[in-house]
């Protein structure tokens, strides 16, 4: 910013930290269980997820449904930085000109190959189970990105390019948001507010726990799409600098 | 939670915040970055947060050092400050 | 019925940004003046449908609005949203045709941008959950990063230190809902105000207090935190800056009004925060800062930049009045001014369109060779030193009694004597763009209809608003 | 004094690490010179946030909020974490990211552009272009 000397810089942000300190002084103390911040909503999660929603997993719950909106729109920041990288880093070059030097050793390429499919299974088995243990569409997403990164680093990025081409990787990102929207466009054509999935119910002919939790799911699968493949799209154009878009 | 190693992580990860700052080459500083990630899911999960602990490790820790070391591998490893 | 239908002004642009990439090129043009039209009748309708019965909220994924998101329409929100909703509807009328000229290929993830930008707008205006708004928050500060890098080589730098501003403000926004969020467990605006109305306000919710402030008067750019704001709008594509200099900053002005106005009571504003009149002079003091400033730039567009800043300290100065005429006089102002910045953004494109620059060097008689533009461009400079019939004239005239009801005398003084400023600055500007080398221009050759058409519906906006000024009080009030 | 030290530092002190980050993280952003050391900066400061929410919602002796399958209906919710600040932090984490994604994009734009990522060096090539 403007030429600033270290020691003003510092005495400010200890003022700053001395105001923080003494708003914390004043907060309720660090972990007792009867602080006001469970009484709200944190109590009524706990109680009812379980019931609601046959998901063991309230975080999972309480993230693909009750506050279902922040999950979308979160979805589409990630998207939205896929675009942004993707503009910023535009450049109608071609793929030949990035030169790469891909000096894996066999080894490495066998042991790659032999590691990607578990990796990819285990992202898989993330997905399905974000009911019943910690996981979810974000953690899937990401494992199923960083095994293509893999791929691009062992393999080299040319050979990756050919085999997920950019262009279709972002119809991939489009397409996961896009099931993420729909399920709530059915909801709200079939009567309910957006994001009701208990309007489903009619569709699934199931409980309507059953049909909550099925929606998780189905909303969890579109999450991963879209942050798979923004982050290896991230990567690619960061390493190529984008002389990708031919 | 064991408060002692809530304690411990907690000064460790001040530590390595430092650390990352100080450090005047970019690269050392892009995986003090990532061990700062590390630690600070270790916290998350002694706190009784494993989603988000997930999420940091994956995220924070893997993916985006990734990003930084692509980025520095197109800008410079010197940094003056 | 009508409630339920009211959340298609979020979806309507959120669907529009998805389907963009995948379109060609032409259609996806056509299809975002559509979205653009369907946003605006959309947005009138709702409007019409509250105005006989009272304001609603929308709680969605149909939870109660302690356990979900809920979504709160009342009139100011709606009339603001029509507002936003007619400037993406004259952004898109008079950039659609030559959009494929400046961007190439690009074009289809810009729509997108575009379209998202706005939807975050709405989102950011209509959002009755402070941990909702945050995220919003995020996606409209990231469509503008990527907005604005689409400029040339000084854009990135003006990008990334938008970026690093906005995500501070951002995060310091987060940081003051996490102490409001301990202290009282809920994150929806109105379960805060039923908890916080009847509890004496400690340390903890004053240092809240003052983090969103900070927070959202980065996002704003008011006088201490503005680097990032000149140079974001300056080297931005004009295409961009046009739709998004109005609005950014306005719609975060409106979130202090609604966050802080919404949990906390007038009252409660003033004994938490004894010093708030430090904000009334902090924006006096910006105020004759950036009237000095304008007279002696020499591009129109930096020059319009200065009233923009000085415009925005009108916004936080009459707001931290904290008097109930002065808060309408607030609101009053956000849309009076939104429409006259835009109307000024819009004439420098029309003449950046024809003349390739805004230098004063450059518009030697401009007056005789684009008369309808230069003329819509003096109409706009004259709203906003606040001729009568326009809407300028009275949102300062609103703004300067509540400041003089609240023995503010200086502030009140500041607003005329930046008005005294651009009076001198016009007159500065017209021997400029009429008077000199005014014979050699032989013919003039105007802008096409089209443009033309989007100017006259922006000075029209000027003077219906300044008409209308008296009823529409009183529905914001 | 000492009620102070047990309560304050004793009590609160994941509050106070939350903080101490958050200063470290805003000491980047203000006073390093360098982009890269500025969005590291700005990581930090997210995460020390996160940090904070975190703690907010922390019930000493729970466990994570999983709760064992059909056992929805007799449970005492002292026994579990409280899921809200953690539902919001997963989207922060995931937000962050984003941003210093295209924040690295730019930057090497500009590396491009002005062959050094020193905010002093860039905006000296700037006021030379201005002139």
């Amino acid at each position: 910013m403007f030429k600033v000397s270290r020691l003003l810089v510092i005495l400010l942000l200890l003022i700053f930290g001395f105001f923080l300190v003494s708003g914390i002084g004043e907060l309720p103390l660090f972990g007792n269980p009867s602080n006001p911040v469970h009484k709200q909503a944190g109590n009524y999660y706990l109680e009812h997820a379980e019931i609601e929603m046959e998901s063991p997993n309230v975080v999972t719950a309480v993230l693909a449904d009750y506050r279902a909106v922040d999950t979308l729109l979160e979805t589409t920041v990630v998207l939205l930085a896929g675009f942004a990288v993707m503009l910023v880093l535009f450049s109608t070059g071609n793929i030949s000109k990035f030169e790469e030097v891909v000096n894996s050793s066999y080894i490495l390429k066998i042991s790659t190959k032999l590691l990607i499919p578990p990796v990819q299974l285990f992202a898989l088995y993330v997905l399905a189970h974000g009911h019943h243990s910690p996981g979810g569409g974000f953690q899937c997403g990401v494992i199923l990105g960083s095994s293509l990164i893999l791929q691009a680093l062992v393999f080299g990025v040319k050979e990756t390019l050919n085999k997920y081409p950019p262009k279709r990787i972002i119809n991939v990102a489009i397409f996961g948001v896009l099931i993420f929207y729909s399920i709530g466009l059915i909801c709200f054509i079939q009567g309910g507010n957006f994001l009701d999935y208990s309007q489903l119910q009619s569709i699934l002919s199931t409980t309507e726990s059953h049909t909550r939790s099925l929606g998780i799911l189905f909303v969890e699968i579109g999450v991963s799409l879209t942050v798979m493949s923004v982050i290896y799209l991230m990567y690619i154009f960061l390493i190529t600098k984008g002389e990708v878009n031919n | 939670m064991l408060a002692l190693l809530n304690f411990v992580l907690l000064l460790l990860l001040i530590l390595t915040a430092i650390l990352a700052i100080h450090v005047k080459d970019n690269l050392t500083a892009v995986f003090t970055l990532s061990a700062y990630s590390f630690l600070i899911c270790l916290v998350y999960a002694e706190l009784g947060a494993p989603d988000v602990a997930f999420t940091e490790a994956t995220v924070g820790a893997g993916v985006s050092t990734v990003l930084f070391v692509a980025a520095i591998l197109h800008t410079t490893k010197r940094s003056s400050d | 019925m009508p409630e339920r239908i009211s959340i298609l002004i979020i979806l309507i642009p959120f669907i529009g940004a998805l389907l963009f990439p995948l379109l060609k090129h032409n259609i996806a043009k056509y299809l975002s003046l559509i979205v653009s039209m369907l946003i605006l009748f959309l947005a009138i309708f709702i409007f019409s449908n509250i105005l006989n019965n009272n304001p609603f909220e929308y709680n969605l994924g149909g939870w109660k609005r302690d356990v979900g998101v809920a979504f709160w329409f009342n009139k100011f929100n709606l009339i603001f949203c029509i507002v936003l909703s007619s400037i993406y509807l004259l952004t898109q009328i008079f950039f659609i045709p030559h959009y494929h000229i400046i961007y190439g290929k690009k074009l289809t993830k810009f729509l997108s941008l575009q379209a998202l930008f706005f939807m975050s707008c709405f989102g950011l205006i209509l959002t009755a959950d402070i941990f909702n708004l945050y995220v919003f928050l995020e996606i409209s500060a990231l469509s503008s990063y990527a907005l604005i890098a689409l400029g040339k080589g000084r854009a990135y730098v003006a990008s990334l230190r938008y970026l690093i501003l906005g995500s501070v403000g951002a995060s310091l926004y987060l940081l003051g809902v996490g102490f409001l969020f301990a202290k009282f467990g809920t994150l929806n605006i109105f379960e805060l105000q039923s908890i916080v109305q009847n509890q004496v306000l400690g340390r903890s919710t004053f240092v809240s207090l003052v983090l969103i402030i900070l927070g959202l008067l980065l996002k704003m750019g008011q006088f201490p935190f503005y680097i990032w704001l000149p140079e974001a709008y300056e080297h931005s594509p004009t295409s961009v800056s046009t739709f998004m200099a109005p609005i950014s900053t306005k719609v975060s002005a409106f979130l202090l009004f609604k966050v802080l106005l919404g949990v906390f009571s007038i009252s409660q504003i003033k004994n938490l925060l004894p010093e708030s009149t430090f904000f009334v002079h902090l924006a006096t003091v910006s105020i004759f800062y950036f009237g000095a400033i304008s007279i002696r730039q020499n591009c129109l567009k930096k020059m319009l930049l200065c009233v923009l800043l000085a415009e925005i300290s009108y916004l936080t100065g009459s707001f931290w009045i904290l008097s109930k005429s002065s808060l309408s006089a607030f609101s009053f102002h956000i849309i009076s001014d939104s429409l006259m910045i835009f109307a000024g953004f819009v004439c420098i494109a029309a003449i950046e369109y024809l003349n390739k620059s805004s230098q004063f060097k450059d518009l030697k008689g401009i007056g005789r060779k684009m008369p309808f533009t230069t003329m819509c461009f003096i109409l706009a400079l004259l709203s906003l030193i606040g001729l009568p019939p326009m809407c300028g004239f009275f949102s300062k005239f609103y703004i300067i009694l509540g400041a003089f009801k609240e023995q503010h005398f200086l502030f009140g003084a500041s607003l005329l004597f930046s008005s005294l400023m651009l009076v001198i600055a016009t007159y500065k500007l017209i021997p400029i763009l009429f008077f000199e080398d005014y014979k050699k221009i032989a013919s003039s050759r105007d802008v096409p209809l089209r443009m033309k058409f989007v100017l006259a519906c922006s000075i029209l906006s000027l003077f219906f608003v300044g008409i209308f000024s008296g009823s529409l009080m009183k529905l914001i009030s | 004094m000492k009620s102070f030290f047990k309560n304050i530092i004793l009590g609160q002190f994941n509050y106070l690490a939350a903080v101490a980050l958050i200063l470290i993280g805003l000491y980047a952003v203000t006073y390093k010179r360098s982009f890269l050391k500025k969005i590291i900066g700005l990581t930090i400061f997210q995460t020390a946030i996160i940090l904070f929410f975190i703690s907010i919602g922390y019930k000493v002796g729970a466990s994570a909020p999983v709760i064992p399958h059909g056992k929805g209906h007799e449970f005492q919710n002292f026994l579990f974490q409280n899921p809200l600040p953690q539902v919001l932090m997963l989207t922060a984490i995931v937000v962050g990211v984003a941003v210093t994604g295209l924040a690295l994009a730019l930057l090497e734009k500009i590396y491009d552009e002005y062959g050094s990522i020193e905010e002093n060096e860039i905006l000296e090539q700037l006021r030379k272009d201005d002139a």
